[in-house]
């Protein structure tokens, strides 16, 4: 296995790292890249709903009646909180406070399960009004014939987006335990601002979404 | 720094038994790991296009039913494209040599890397267990609405496409880290091996293109199972719509493909020639302008297929200018070899063999890239031809230049040059048999997955199938060389071919931690003075 | 060997559409530009492998990193010769799509595994298309189930029948004589089947094959048009060799046994079922063959043609 | 010190940011309710692009950063315009926006009453 070694600052270094800086910003640049991965996988979706609202803007108008524009604005304060305390939480471990660190850490996590929940609401009122996607759409009295592509595009960017909601909760968790061990401390903590990076992307991708579904005009 | 290093030790006998190589985190072994699956799946790909040209050496049905044809038609295309020329040469030689080209002890994330391997593997036993439940006859493009209507078993083979994809993201993210932040000390940007310029734009393409295959076959997977209509023009959506999304990434994917052959054939050329490589700024620059352009120029594919005219006007114009940095590569190697010393071992035979047959690929290219061509021979053998001149004529080509290059460094052994030599001959002759008739059968219009043609095309299709037993017999004697490499132990030198690059200042097969000190570098790649 | 690749008809298909002389000579102008680009590459290639062959192991070679002339040279030339090479296929390519008014309208509909000409005055042909000399004819398609391409290599033109969209393509051809049409977009199992012919007749043929109404012609030969239109000759030969399904050669009266064992014999009741409710009984060897079922879409006079014409395939 | 980027963000930055982030939300809603046909859109995204903008400058700590890290983010997003863009130049040079056969609707022209935003 590659070994690492324990530096004069006390950081842990692997072997193909001369010191821990160059660790970190690696480590940091790693990911980056890989939300550059999630903002291509993500472009998908955005461009199928452009085009698809630019030939069918009627679908979208009459869709996104279904939608409750509260739920959404709520739904992006909690994120956008989330996304200050996650902050904060690398900011007091910055400082070497731990244990507040801990705390927003928790507040961040507690955000992502409301989201959730606030989504688990949306979507089975939906689905209790027959606005299911593709076949299983039986949603009858519709003005415009192809109501199901709007709640295709709908639910597949939702729901990727609460896949990665629930990923980024899984990893804050993660790094919640490795706080509680100690392993991090005010020279290293990449870890954290790793998952940090993760869960801005993920309220990033719901800042363009609320617009877009909830917004139709 | 690190443990200290025992005389005659090296990574593959620094640790042993199979659990040590399952586990591994050193990037030399992992890249074995990738070269015995590649290999692997390259004979199973291999198989199934014998199979196809036997099929096809007569008119009329002789050995396999229409069926079975679209199913053997669609596994050569998607086993050789996921899983042998994808992860080929960057997974392979690209993992082995990069970290020690610029002086590293190991890639960027180690495991990550070894995650990548893993992706692959359980990727393609997705896909392979597609097989059981229905077998797969979309051809490789998947394109709908055939891929939604067919009753096979799309769903399971595309999720293994799916899982395959993070093996290349995986990949391409490691060597960008890499390449970027684990230089040693004096390597700067322009005295990188231009083999490592190669599979760093490589790696650009494969972490931005490789995702929007993820969401695009996410999304015929949500079009299959609940019919959510995107791409399905019955439900309002548009199938030329799933083209664009699929093109995005193919095409570029074909320059993941091939970049990397042109980095081993800079190193081949270099080296053989004893002789600094002309416009080593040239070269490593059109590397990375191929991997920019190469996202702009995807509609070239579908000139016929509903792309309105203007859309395709832009695409073919930008096609054109994917070609100037090619056409730059070629005229640079070529250069490189004047006044040069030149010793036609056969890695250099392989990278001749690359440039004869590359160019025809690349001419070729040019001539579908031109709308008014494009409409007669879109979709007919002349493409068949072209992709195969340019991916078996180009990347294997120089993946066999690249093993019989390293194979010294990465085992310590010797392989026997006659056959190597052999086998050469055997590809190079076989191929242009196989091959070169397919563009006049193009031209002639036959059609591309045609399970039966009409009689005028029987007399070309059957030189066809004469040659591709010589490709076959030829990657055979390689094989054979290989192993009795294994057998006969004949101890390499260091530096059996006089190349200046760092690899080859370390013993071969190399130690654990590659250098016991970071070298610190003063010069270029070739100073070959 | 030089005529070979001399000039394009020597191995292109002959020229049928107005199109093909314009779309050869820029493909001639591409094939020589390639074999003078080639030879100067690997004949350079060749040259140096042979002049510079390596004498000892420390030859001293020169150190040449790069000129910019040159470089200047093999990347602006090439550039050049490309654009003039996009340049003239796309001015080609723009008259591929000027419609021109006067143009004779065909509907071609492709499906799983046929094509299905219908004419403007409501005639229609499967997987034979009957066009005038000399006219110019517009081609409206459109696909009944997955993308299908209809291409005519005498006459370069190839378009995408996409389902759910009308396609446009059209031509014009000034020699008499049959072309071979084939379907170039994967579409399944009959895909290298669904080959069609584009007859060009004299204008009077043309009209006589217009006009050709439906009364005169006997019930075999009804037969016969709804064997091509309804699409049976996707899957059923008539000369005997076993195409997707089972040949219809001598089939009449002939005793039918099935896959699961049991026979019948081939009479009027026996083909109305196997149109109407094809999954009932299989022909042995053919069990897993999935024939769609023709109800709705043939009516009872179309079976009786379709019997009339087996009964005649002695 | 070892730390990456060794400068710390002050917290009332991190308190403005978030304020600055409320504020555009609660932009982004009301300006929904205001009838500029497809400039809606175009207003919604250059609210949306500012707060991600935003984000990343501060919270993802970018203002520190190398700039190897912005070209990296930067080049995902000109990407995904490119990718926007090229599917864009051919579906609307095709695509006849008066009449699509497969969603006819009757024209949504009820008069536009000034409900609160949702009714838009």
């Amino acid at each position: 296995m590659s070994t690492a070694r324990i530096d004069e600052q006390g950081n842990k270094v692997y072997m193909q790292y001369t010191d821990a800086s160059q660790q970190d910003a690696t480590g940091k640049h790693g990911v980056w890249l890989f939300l550059v991965t999630e903002v291509m996988m993500f472009s998908g979706l955005f461009v199928a709903y452009a085009i698809f609202k630019s030939i069918y803007p009627e679908i979208f108008y009459e869709g996104h009646k279904f939608l409750d524009w509260r739920m959404g604005a709520l739904n992006t304060v909690v994120l956008l909180s989330s996304s200050l305390t996650m902050a904060l939480s690398i900011y007091y471990v910055q400082k070497g406070k731990n244990a507040v660190a801990m705390g927003h850490l928790a507040f961040t996590l507690l955000c992502g399960a409301a989201f959730m929940v606030i989504k688990y609401f949306e979507y089975t009122h939906k689905i209790h009004e027959g606005l299911t996607p593709g076949h299983f759409f039986t949603y009858a009295n519709g003005e415009t014939a192809n109501l199901a592509l709007y709640f295709g595009i709908y639910y597949c960017m939702t729901g990727l987006h609460g896949i990665h909601v629930l990923t980024g909760m899984a990893l804050i968790a993660w790094v919640m335990y490795r706080l509680k061990k100690g392993e991090f401390s005010p020279t290293q903590y990449t870890a954290v601002e790793g998952v940090g990076l993760f869960w801005h992307l993920v309220d990033l991708i719901w800042i363009y979404l609320f617009p877009l579904l909830y917004l139709v005009s | 720094m690190g443990h200290a290093h025992v005389e005659g030790s090296n990574y593959l006998n620094h640790e042993k038994g199979l659990w040590s190589w399952l586990t591994t985190l050193d990037h030399k072994r992992i890249g074995i790991l990738y070269f015995i699956s590649v290999m692997f799946f390259f004979l199973i790909g291999g198989l199934f296009a014998l199979l196809i040209r036997l099929e096809l050496m007569e008119p009329g049905q002789q050995y396999i039913s229409a069926d079975f044809y679209n199913q053997v038609m669609t596994l050569h295309g998607s086993i050789m494209v996921f899983m042998v020329i994808i992860p080929g040469i960057p997974a392979f030689l690209g993992n082995f040599f990069l970290p020690i080209m610029i002086g590293a002890k190991d890639v960027a994330f180690p495991k990550l890397n070894l995650l990548s391997w893993y992706c692959l593997i359980c990727g393609a036993g997705i896909a392979v267990s597609a097989l059981f439940a229905g077998g797969i006859d979309t051809g490789w493009t998947f394109y709908t609405p055939y891929s939604i209507k067919t009753s096979t078993a799309v769903i399971v083979f595309v999720l293994g496409a799916f899982v395959m994809g993070f093996s290349s993201i995986l990949t391409g993210l490691n060597f960008i880290a890499t390449t970027h932040k684990l230089r040693a000390p004096g390597m700067t940007m322009n005295r990188m091996p231009l083999f490592v310029w190669a599979l760093y734009s490589t790696a650009i393409i494969q972490v931005l293109a490789t995702p929007v295959l993820a969401i695009t076959l996410l999304l015929l997977v949500a079009e299959r199972a609940l019919g959510i209509g995107f791409f399905d023009a019955s439900l309002g959506g548009d199938p030329v719509l799933f083209q664009h999304f699929f093109w995005f990434y193919s095409h570029p994917a074909v320059y993941i493909m091939i970049l990397p052959a042109l980095g081993v054939i800079s190193e081949l050329i270099a080296a053989f020639s004893r002789k600094t490589i002309f416009g080593y700024t040239a070269i490593a620059y059109s590397s990375v302008a191929i991997a920019a352009v190469s996202f702009f120029v995807w509609g070239h594919h579908m000139f016929v297929s509903g792309q309105s005219e203007l859309a395709g006007a832009i695409f073919s114009g930008i096609t054109m200018l994917v070609g100037v940095p090619t056409a730059i590569k070629l005229f640079n190697w070529v250069a490189t070899m004047y006044k040069g010393s030149i010793r036609l071992d056969s890695p250099m035979l392989y990278a001749i063999g690359f440039m004869f047959l590359f160019t025809i690929g690349g001419v070729t290219g040019v001539m579908l890239a031109t709308m008014a061509i494009d409409v007669h021979l879109h979709d007919t053998y002349f493409v068949v031809a072209h992709f195969h001149y340019v991916m078996v004529g180009g990347t294997l080509m120089a993946i066999m230049g690249g093993i019989y290059y390293w194979f010294p460094k990465m085992f310590g052994y010797m392989y026997s040059e006659t056959l190597a030599r052999l086998s050469w001959v055997f590809i190079f002759m076989g191929f242009n048999i196989t091959f070169f008739p397919q563009f006049i059968l193009g031209t002639q219009g036959m059609p591309r997955r045609y399970h039966d043609y009409i009689p005028e095309y029987a007399w070309l299709n059957k030189v066809s199938t004469f040659g591709s037993w010589f490709i076959f017999a030829g990657f055979v004697i390689g094989l054979i060389s290989i192993i009795l490499a294994f057998r006969k132990k004949e101890k390499a030198p260091m530096n059996p071919w006089g190349a200046k690059t760092l690899e080859w200042t370390i013993q071969s097969p190399p130690i654990h931690d590659n250098f016991e000190k970071i070298p610190t570098v003063n010069g270029g790649p070739y100073e070959y003075r | 060997m030089l005529h070979m690749f001399a000039f394009a008809q020597s191995y292109m298909p002959i020229q049928g559409s107005t199109f093909a002389k314009g779309v050869d000579s820029l493909f001639d102008f591409t094939i020589w530009a390639s074999i003078i680009s080639f030879v100067i590459l690997i004949g350079g290639l060749v040259i140096f492998v042979v002049k510079y062959q390596r004498r000892s192991d420390n030859d001293k070679t020169a150190y040449i990193t790069h000129n910019v002339f040159l470089e200047f040279l093999w990347s602006f030339i090439p550039l050049c010769i490309f654009m003039g090479i996009f340049v003239w296929g796309y001015v080609l390519y723009k008259d591929m799509r000027q419609f021109p008014d006067n143009a004779i309208e065909v509907n071609v509909m492709g499906y799983q595994w046929g094509w299905t000409m219908t004419y403007s005055n409501g005639k229609q042909s499967g997987n034979e298309l009957v066009v005038p000399v000399g006219k110019p004819v517009v081609l409206t398609m459109t696909s009944k189930d997955v993308i299908h391409s209809f291409y005519v290599p005498s006459f370069r033109i190839k378009q995408d029948a996409v389902p759910g969209k009308r396609s446009k393509l059209w031509f014009q051809s000034d020699r008499l004589g049959d072309y071979e049409m084939f379907c170039t977009e994967y579409c399944g199992t009959a895909h290298s089947k669904m080959i069609g012919k584009v007859r060009v007749v004299t204008q009077a043929e043309f009209n006589e094959f217009l006009a050709k109404d439906k009364s005169k012609m006997t019930l075999a030969e009804l037969g016969q048009e709804a064997f091509n239109v309804k699409g049976c000759v996707a899957c059923h030969s008539v000369d005997g060799t076993v195409k997707v399904g089972p040949s219809f050669k001598g089939l009449w009266g002939s005793t039918v046994n099935h896959s699961d064992g049991t026979t019948a014999v081939f009479d009027e009741n026996y083909a109305r079922t196997s149109i109407l409710n094809p999954q009932e009984k299989f022909v042995a060897g053919f069990a897993n063959v999935i024939m769609p079922t023709y109800q709705g879409q043939v009516s009872e006079e179309e079976i009786t043609h379709l019997i009339e014409y087996i009964k005649s395939l002695k | 010190m070892a730390g990456n980027g060794n400068h710390t963000t002050s917290l009332n930055t991190y308190l403005k940011v978030y304020g600055a982030l409320l504020v555009l939300t609660v932009l982004t809603v009301w300006i929904a309710q205001f009838h500029f046909g497809a400039l809606n859109t175009v207003i919604a995204m250059f609210i949306a692009t500012i707060k991600v903008l935003v984000v990343m400058y501060w919270f993802m700590h970018l203002n520190h950063d190398t700039t190897l890290n912005k070209v990296v983010i930067g080049s995902a997003f000109f990407f995904v315009f490119v990718f926007f863009g090229f599917i864009a130049i051919d579906v609307f040079s095709r695509h006849n926006f008066s009449t699509t056969e497969l969603s006819k609707p009757q024209p949504v022209q009820q008069q536009t009453t000034e409900e609160a935003p949702k009714a838009e």
